[in-house]
């Protein structure tokens, strides 16, 4: 690890070595909110650094790149654990959080994901995602509390510990087939004829199953509900923007290397893409509770960004990387509004204690409403521009079959992401008045929705910015 | 004189009936009568003037451009020649008297601003379809003058007969109208063009069945204004008006435009033989069953219906065989005559103490005299006593049927004459009850006010002297009408047998007046008969018109709302809605909470892959 | 090699699908625990033959990586185990289905 | 077609984004209900002085009267295209009048006032757009963007069953418009392939050569979107429902507004970019307007609730309207766009009087209703005048249009045109039977007794005037519609 590589890994060390700090330090002075908005600043410290410092050397240690795709995203991912650890200062503090504990936590995630999205090789990519499921595993029954956070946490760590075995396993037997870890070089043990191809194929078959369990898609999802209902909210938060968008931001080149060889696997993904489309949707219509809806209605978004994948080209992968960026907007945003109403004794989530909440905290209600439009793709939304690319590339990719399931399931998805709109606005019931929230939340709401709207009115630049990151094939 | 001019007859009684509208409610009761009174006059007076303008060809202007896009153009244009002078000026004269009598009559009444705006409005839509020089702007009338028509029947909307009997009269006429437009359209289709003079004279390029088809729609048209057979039901309920309402609308003007309407198009509607025939049969037989209504009616105003649309029946058997000023020599006359009669009967009801029903009344020769003598000339002309207008005008349109010489036009005839003397048999029976025998009616009657006498008198000398307008050559007359029409001379018979059938139409006369007499001059009192009821409810046509019409379109719109779409589109709508939700509810069954079930997920999951692997592999 | 390398892979995988019958065989926490050590042992197994046959070290230090981050879990695992045990006095996975549907 | 005229200030710009202004004032006096009334109405009245000035600017010009293009999202190829030419202008002209209308018949408006005309202010930008938008991604976002605040101005202010109405109002336009989401694009995509050119924009996808097959789908993409919206026949049960649960303002806008939007897109996007596909469709459009006059007639006739009758008589207009495009003549889309516009007026009338009704006589069932007329004299004269409009008398506003459609329809296909004649009958029996049984006979009980006041006056009198003026003296609205429409027939490609 020469200098110009340490120099290269600076944002992600000031993340892992910030947590270490913190976790050391804390212990001597325990004092919950100084930990957690030291925390903050540790994570803008990294976004900014990752920004400004342009790495001279291209590739660490052969297993992460520096290319200006891993540092857009190590921006996105500091980024995203600041606003998480800004949206639980007052969490924390109403549930006696052990504030440093919390802090080194979710830093050691957000250091996870960036290695993650930075990976160029196998071995990368394995360390990246074990770093932060770790930590998740902790994270997710981290209030002491209640009972369904330690429910919500064996059933993460038995899934995901399987998982591993199985990330594990499909990275050797890839190995096997090509003898090398790193990316471009492992998929050649694919090519047509080669008599290591079946080994490959057994070897993507294991790396799905584990991409499966990650990004909750179908038959792997089973998990999904119960972990963010019984997670705390600013975790569920981080868990559903962060530890899914990391994954993706992480195949994409997996994908650019797979280019042509991908035959096969194309039609598992149709597969694997319809299914969680449908069978979330399916899911989500008849829930009564907020959180277990959102969790179905990230399984259907993650059917839409498995379609953008296989569409593949720029079109593809440009969509996709929108497509996380608007998604973990609007998904943290509806958290973040959970945490805002969150009491001591515990989280409203179902339906019947939001009756007429619109008219008691008509700013928070208007927020959650504008970012359940924009998971359903409602036009002033940025939702909708994110739904316009993925379809945009799925028929330029002719895959209008799977364009067309997408476009059903949205259309029945939008009952579901209407419910809780009807409940706030329309049934007005004399519910009794929930919490006032802190400034805290109040910013990071007001960023969520300015972003939802603004990139749902003007996403050009982004676009253009995605457009130069991108890994040229 | 400047042809614009003539755009002061049809404006006037608008702007008349506009500024009653809009403010007639804040004005005392007397300057909103003046004002409709005078712009009617003012009507009449300036059609007088304009009199030459119609003669010969007549004139055309137009006013300004109504609806012109894309090779179609209407607009707001008056063609004045001398069949519309005539109307012109008969409407507005008989209108002007009306609305005086109407000043009389409405006296006592408190909304008089909505009553006379309608009526002057009414006015205007008449003179619209007179005047108009292209169909559309006829039409534009047309239908203008059912609105006024619903408006004015259903005056006294309290009691919701009046308000169904206006809503029936406007639908049925709406009937009507829907013929007249697709004929309508159908020449634009043709012609490219909607002037009524183009299409008369183009009218002979159109192949025979087209031109028979044509016919019989602008006779559907004109029957439904007219209340002939088949759309004639709304016309004895149209008499829970008030009776001036009757007298202009349901005797003079509205249900003479279907005449108007076939004299206007005559050039075309004379080509089709089948055509002309449909529309004499249809005249004879209205008038037959209109006759035959009238004698079981209870009602005087309903007895005046009857009667009307059976002269009515006359004018239709008039165009169809052939003789146009036969059929405007008769509405002229029977406008006179009949106008009187309402407005005698307005007289007798008042004197009556408001008691409509003939059987309950009497004697009322002796309570005014001047009503009776009136009321007698009336019923003199409508029986067609010899040397009265009604005479000579029904008379000619017998001539002229006879003359054609055909069985068919033979059997008409026949029909017309027997027709005849059931007209006088009614007439006298009417005068009877209501003038003569002890009074029956229960409280006193209050004095009929002398605006609604005096006007009376002027159309009694115009219902007497109105046969000196067309005076055969018999008589010595020069057919001053049917020249100054521009038709041909009247048909040539031997003297021998035109006198022969003067002296048949005597005795039809004599025969009539002789049963009523003998029935009518002591009364016996009320009978009962069953075919008396029949005839009383008009052939029972209302309850066959409500049984095979009304009630099954009442079920079929039902059953689009409730089978349509409740039950079909929402019901599909809403089933695919449920099943989303049904199988929302399996699916979300699948998490049981228990860890171990999600471990199965997993191996389900790989199972999945893997066997898809297999499965490409093989292929 | 010593041993052909599709030998090596089949014993692995045999390991392997142990492993994971285990796992979804066990009601008993620490023993989905004990399932998974022996998955992730299977693939050192298979590194370790890999790189023999690809004469790499690449393989090795994989596993050396993979020891590593074994030993993590199994830490935080057994952690985990020891709280839920105090919090619902049991280690059987039946009892956690409170939240369902 | 170059913009033919010479001022520079974005003017389309302004009359888009000036109701969004409005709606920024009344968020912020959120607090005061009065203060956001008259800025609503302040904006409402400003949008229609601007709008008439710009119908003065363009009298007798011709082309785009005002265009603007800017560039807006490059990496797709999306411009910020506006356009208005004579049949946009009449519209834009005609959702002016009736939002100033909806703001004032909903002047006492209790719960969350800010709220609502905040949404009613939006949903004028969103209609405005649709009208003015030429970039096809820009019209869809205007298109949706109508969609959120009739459902909240639904769901929120409704009567019972208001939710039932909203989500399936919301739910059969979208499933509509998502249909032309993937038209759009897959035109998109097929034109950016022959030209290289990747661009939305109307007139250079109108250049995209297709095979039929191709052409018919994406026609019928299109136009799902529009036939739902218009409503024809068989997509036609959400407008009931959301007409009997809106609040007054809300029903003002359905009806004389959303339903314009159908036709609208049908004439500019619909038939231009898919001229042969359109022309093999022709028949079965007039099959169903057909089908959809008869049947609307027919079950107004049976309807208890008086909004539900003024719905079913949209969906009959509107079916007269679709058969008028369908003749495929110069007369007969000039009929139509004409009778389009006469509804919006007529039908938004109607409402208005609905609402002052219902206020007064405390129900809107036909049974309790009776002998208005005696009570209130004014008020009764204005609802027999718009039903006697609404009815197609000659003279009043609807005639002019529907027999302008007849004329060119029986020109075309006389089958049709008879037919139609035969829907104007039942048209006066559902009428009839409303004004029967609202004004005439014994006055029952009712909640206020005060005649109009002169707020209802001043909504009243402009309205009467514009339904008078429209039935006698159509010229000008017909000159503005010569030129525009005889351009998209020859896009057409038939006479």
């Amino acid at each position: 690890m020469s200098f110009a590589e340490l120099h290269a890994l600076l944002p992600q060390l000031i993340l892992a070595l910030g947590a270490t700090a913190v976790l050391m330090l804390g212990a001597w002075w325990p004092s919950r909110s100084c930990w957690i908005l030291s925390g903050v600043g540790l994570a803008f410290a990294a976004a900014i650094s990752a920004g400004l410092l342009v790495p001279s050397v291209a590739e660490i240690g052969g297993m992460f790149s520096t290319a200006p795709y891993a540092r857009f995203f190590t921006i996105l991912w500091s980024l995203l654990v600041g606003l998480t650890l800004l949206l639980s200062l007052r969490y924390a503090e109403t549930h006696r959080f052990a504030g440093a504990e919390y802090t080194s936590l979710v830093l050691f995630a957000g250091a996870g994901m960036s290695l993650l999205s930075a990976a160029s090789s196998l071995v990368g990519l394995f360390l990246g995602l074990e770093a932060f499921t770790l930590v998740l595993y902790v994270l997710i029954a981290f209030n002491r509390g209640d009972t369904i956070g330690a429910e919500a946490g064996l059933k993460y760590l038995v899934m995901g510990a399987v998982a591993t075995g199985f990330l594990a396993f499909g990275i050797a037997l890839i190995y096997t087939s090509s003898g090398s870890f790193h990316l471009p070089e492992a998929m050649h043990g694919l090519q047509q004829g080669d008599h290591m191809r079946p080994l490959g194929l057994a070897g993507w078959a294991m790396l799905l199953v584990a991409i499966g369990f990650k990004v909750s898609l179908v038959q792997f999802h089973l998990w999904t509900p119960d972990v963010y209902q019984g997670a705390p909210a600013p975790v569920t938060g981080l868990l559903a923007t962060g530890s899914k968008g990391a994954v993706f931001a992480s195949l994409i080149p997996l994908f650019a290397a797979m280019g042509a060889l991908a035959g096969e696997l194309n039609s598992v993904l149709a597969v694997l893409a319809t299914l969680s489309m449908v069978g979330g949707t399916l899911a989500a219509l008849p829930q009564r509770n907020l959180k277990r809806m959102l969790a179905y209605s990230s399984v259907v978004h993650m059917g839409y960004l498995l379609l953008g994948l296989m569409s593949g080209g720029a079109d593809g992968q440009r969509a996709v990387v929108f497509y996380i960026i608007v998604y973990g907007i609007a998904t943290l945003g509806a958290f973040g509004v959970v945490t805002s109403f969150s009491r001591a004794d515990g989280e409203p989530q179902d339906y019947e204690t939001f009756h007429g909440l619109g008219y008691r905290h008509p700013r928070r209600c208007i927020a959650l409403s504008a970012f359940l439009l924009s998971l359903a793709g409602i036009p002033p939304m940025a939702g909708f521009f994110g739904k316009f690319g993925i379809f945009h590339a799925a028929l330029k990719s002719d895959h209008q079959v799977l364009a067309l399931v997408g476009i059903l399931t949205a259309l029945v998805s939008l009952y579901y992401y209407l419910r809780p709109i009807i409940v706030l606005f329309m049934q007005e019931r004399p519910a009794h008045e929930l919490r006032r929230g802190w400034i805290h939340e109040f910013v990071v709401l007001a960023v969520c929705f300015s972003l939802v709207l603004l990139l749902g009115i003007y996403p050009g630049p982004l676009l253009e910015l995605i457009g130069q990151v991108l890994p040229q094939p | 004189m400047n042809p614009l001019l003539l755009f002061l007859i049809p404006l006037l009684p608008l702007l008349g009936g506009v500024f009653n509208a809009c403010c007639g409610s804040r004005l005392p009761q007397r300057l909103v009568a003046a004002v409709a009174v005078l712009s009617v006059a003012g009507s009449f007076l300036s059609s007088l003037l304009l009199w030459p303008l119609g003669a010969g060809e007549g004139t055309r202007t137009v006013l300004f451009s109504w609806l012109q896009s894309g090779g179609f153009r209407a607009d707001a244009g008056i063609l004045f020649d001398p069949l519309a002078a005539v109307m012109t000026l008969m409407v507005t004269g008989v209108a002007t008297l009306i609305h005086l009598y109407a000043a009389g009559y409405m006296e006592h009444d408190e909304n008089q601003a909505r009553f006379f705006a309608l009526l002057n409005l009414f006015v205007f839509a008449m003179l619209c379809i007179v005047l108009a020089d292209n169909l559309l702007f006829l039409f534009l009338g047309w239908e203008g003058v059912g609105f006024c028509s619903y408006g004015l029947i259903g005056f006294w909307y309290r009691k919701t007969e009046n308000a169904s009997a206006g809503r029936k009269a406007f639908i049925v006429t709406r009937i009507g109208d829907l013929f007249f437009a697709i004929a309508l359209l159908w020449l634009f289709r043709e012609f490219g063009t909607i002037l009524i003079e183009q299409i008369n004279a183009r009218a002979v390029e159109l192949d025979p069945l087209l031109l028979t088809v044509l016919t019989l729609l602008l006779l559907g048209g004109a029957c439904g204004k007219s209340a002939q057979l088949p759309l004639m039901t709304w016309l004895p309920d149209a008499m829970a008006g008030p009776t001036p309402v009757s007298a202009l609308i349901h005797a003079a003007t509205m249900v003479t435009a279907g005449v108007y309407l076939l004299c206007r198009m005559f050039p075309l509607v004379s080509l089709s033989t089948t055509g002309m025939a449909a529309i004499a049969l249809v005249g004879v037989l209205t008038a037959l069953y209109a006759a035959s209504c009238a004698v079981a009616q209870r009602e005087i105003k309903r007895v005046l219906a009857y009667s009307t649309m059976s002269q009515i029946g006359y004018m239709f058997f008039a165009v169809g065989v052939g003789s146009v000023s036969g059929a405007m020599f008769h509405l002229l006359t029977h406008a006179f005559f009949k106008a009187l009669l309402f407005m005698g009967a307005g007289c007798v009801i008042h004197l009556a103490g408001n008691e409509n029903d003939i059987y309950r009344m009497g004697g009322l020769k002796r309570k005014s005299p001047q009503v009776f003598w009136l009321f007698l000339i009336g019923i003199l002309c409508l029986a067609g006593t010899p040397l009265t207008g009604g005479f000579f005008s029904k008379d000619e349109i017998l001539l002229t049927a006879f003359a054609r010489g055909d069985g068919f036009s033979a059997i008409l005839w026949g029909l017309g004459v027997l027709t005849a003397g059931l007209t006088s048999f009614y007439s006298f029976r009417l005068l009877y009850l209501v003038f003569f025998g002890e009074p029956r009616q229960a409280e006193k009657g209050h004095s009929v006010s002398p605006l609604m006498l005096w006007t009376l008198p002027l159309l009694a000398l115009f219902g007497l002297f109105g046969g000196l307008l067309n005076l055969p050559h018999l008589f010595g007359g020069h057919q001053w009408l049917s020249h100054w029409l521009g038709q041909p001379a009247g048909v040539s018979l031997s003297l021998g047998t035109e006198l022969g059938l003067l002296l048949l139409m005597l005795i039809f006369f004599g025969g009539g007046w002789l049963i009523a007499h003998l029935r009518y001059r002591r009364f016996p009192g009320d009978e009962q008969a069953d075919w008396r009821s029949f005839l009383l409810n008009g052939w029972q046509f209302d309850r066959f018109y409500e049984f095979i019409l009304v009630r099954p379109y009442r079920t079929v719109c039902r059953f689009c709302w409730q089978g349509g779409d409740k039950a079909l589109i929402d019901g599909i709508m809403d089933g695919i809605s449920r099943l989303c939700l049904h199988w929302g509810g399996y699916a979300r069954k699948l998490t049981t909470g228990q860890v171990a079930f999600y471990l199965q997920g997993f191996a389900w999951g790989l199972l999945l892959i893997v066997g898809w692997f297999l499965l490409s592999a093989v292929k | 090699m010593i041993v052909p390398l599709e030998h090596v892979l089949f014993l692995s995988t045999i390991l392997f699908i142990l492993g994971l019958g285990c796992v979804l065989a066990r009601r008993n926490l620490i023993m989905i625990l004990i399932g998974v050590e022996i998955m992730l042992n299977a693939v050192g197994l298979t590194l370790v033959g890999a790189s023999a046959f690809w004469q790499q070290v690449d393989g090795q230090i994989m596993v050396i990586f993979l020891m590593a981050m074994t030993s993590a879990e199994v830490s935080i695992s057994l952690a985990m185990v020891v709280y839920l045990n105090r919090r619902k006095g049991t280690v059987d996975v039946r009892a956690f289905d409170e939240m369902r549907g | 077609m170059t913009a033919s005229v010479a001022v520079h200030f974005p003017l389309l710009s302004l009359l888009l984004w000036l109701p969004l202004g409005g709606t920024l004032l009344c968020l912020l006096f959120r607090h005061s209900g009065n203060l956001c009334r008259w800025a609503s109405l302040l904006t409402t009245v400003a949008v229609l002085c601007l709008s008439l000035w710009m119908a003065f600017q363009s009298l007798g010009g011709n082309g785009w009267l005002f265009y603007e293009d800017a560039a807006w999202i490059e990496p797709f190829g999306i411009r910020y295209m506006l356009g208005m030419d004579g049949i946009s202008l009449l519209l834009v002209l005609l959702t002016a009048l009736l939002q100033v209308a909806a703001i004032l018949i909903s002047w006492q408006q209790k719960e969350h006032p800010a709220f609502f005309y905040a949404l009613i202010l939006v949903m004028e930008t969103g209609i405005i757009g649709v009208f003015l938008a030429l970039d096809l991604v820009m019209f869809y976002l205007f298109w949706e963007l109508m969609l959120i605040p009739m459902f909240f101005l639904i769901g929120v202010w409704g009567h019972e069953n208001r939710v039932y109405a909203a989500v399936k109002f919301f739910f059969f336009t979208l499933a509509g418009s998502l249909c032309l989401l993937l038209a759009i694009i897959s035109l998109y995509l097929i034109h950016g392939g022959q030209t290289g050119e990747y661009t939305f924009a109307l007139e250079a996808l109108r250049q995209t050569v297709l095979t039929p097959g191709t052409e018919m789908i994406l026609y019928v993409g299109f136009m799902l979107a529009f036939i739902v919206k218009v409503p024809l026949f068989p997509f036609h049960t959400w407008l009931p429902d959301a007409h009997t649960e809106a609040p007054p303002a809300g029903s003002v806008d359905l009806a004389g507004l959303l339903l314009k939007t159908g036709v609208y897109g049908m004439i500019r996007f619909a038939f231009p970019l898919f001229p042969g596909a359109a022309e093999r469709s022709l028949p079965l459009l007039a099959v169903l307007s057909l089908v959809g006059i008869f049947y609307a007639a027919w079950v107004a006739y049976a309807q208890t609730d008086l909004k539900r009758v003024i719905a079913y008589s949209s969906v009959a207009h509107l079916g007269f309207v679709i058969l008028g495009l369908a003749a495929w003549n110069q007369l007969a889309w000039e009929g139509s766009l004409l009778l389009m516009i006469n509804h919006g007026i007529t039908t938004g009338a109607l409402f208005v009087m609905i609402a002052m009704i219902s206020d007064r006589a405390g129900t809107r069932e036909l049974e309790h209703l009776g002998g208005l007329w005696s009570v209130f004299p004014n008020l009764s004269a204005f609802f027999l005048l718009f039903c006697l409009a609404s009815l197609g008398l000659p003279g009043l506003a609807n005639f002019s249009g529907e027999i302008l459609v007849l004329f060119g329809t029986f020109k075309a296909q006389p089958l049709w045109g008879g037919l139609a004649v035969a829907g104007v009958v039942f048209s006066a029996a559902y009428m009839l039977r409303v004004v029967q049984s609202s004004l005439w006979g014994e006055s029952k009980v009712l909640q206020r007794s005060d005649d109009l006041g002169p707020r209802e006056w001043l909504i009243l009198i402009p309205l009467a005037l514009l339904v008078v003026l429209l039935g006698v003296y159509p010229a000008p609205v017909l000159d503005f519609l010569r030129e525009p429409v005889s351009l998209l027939l020859a896009t057409g490609g038939m006479p």
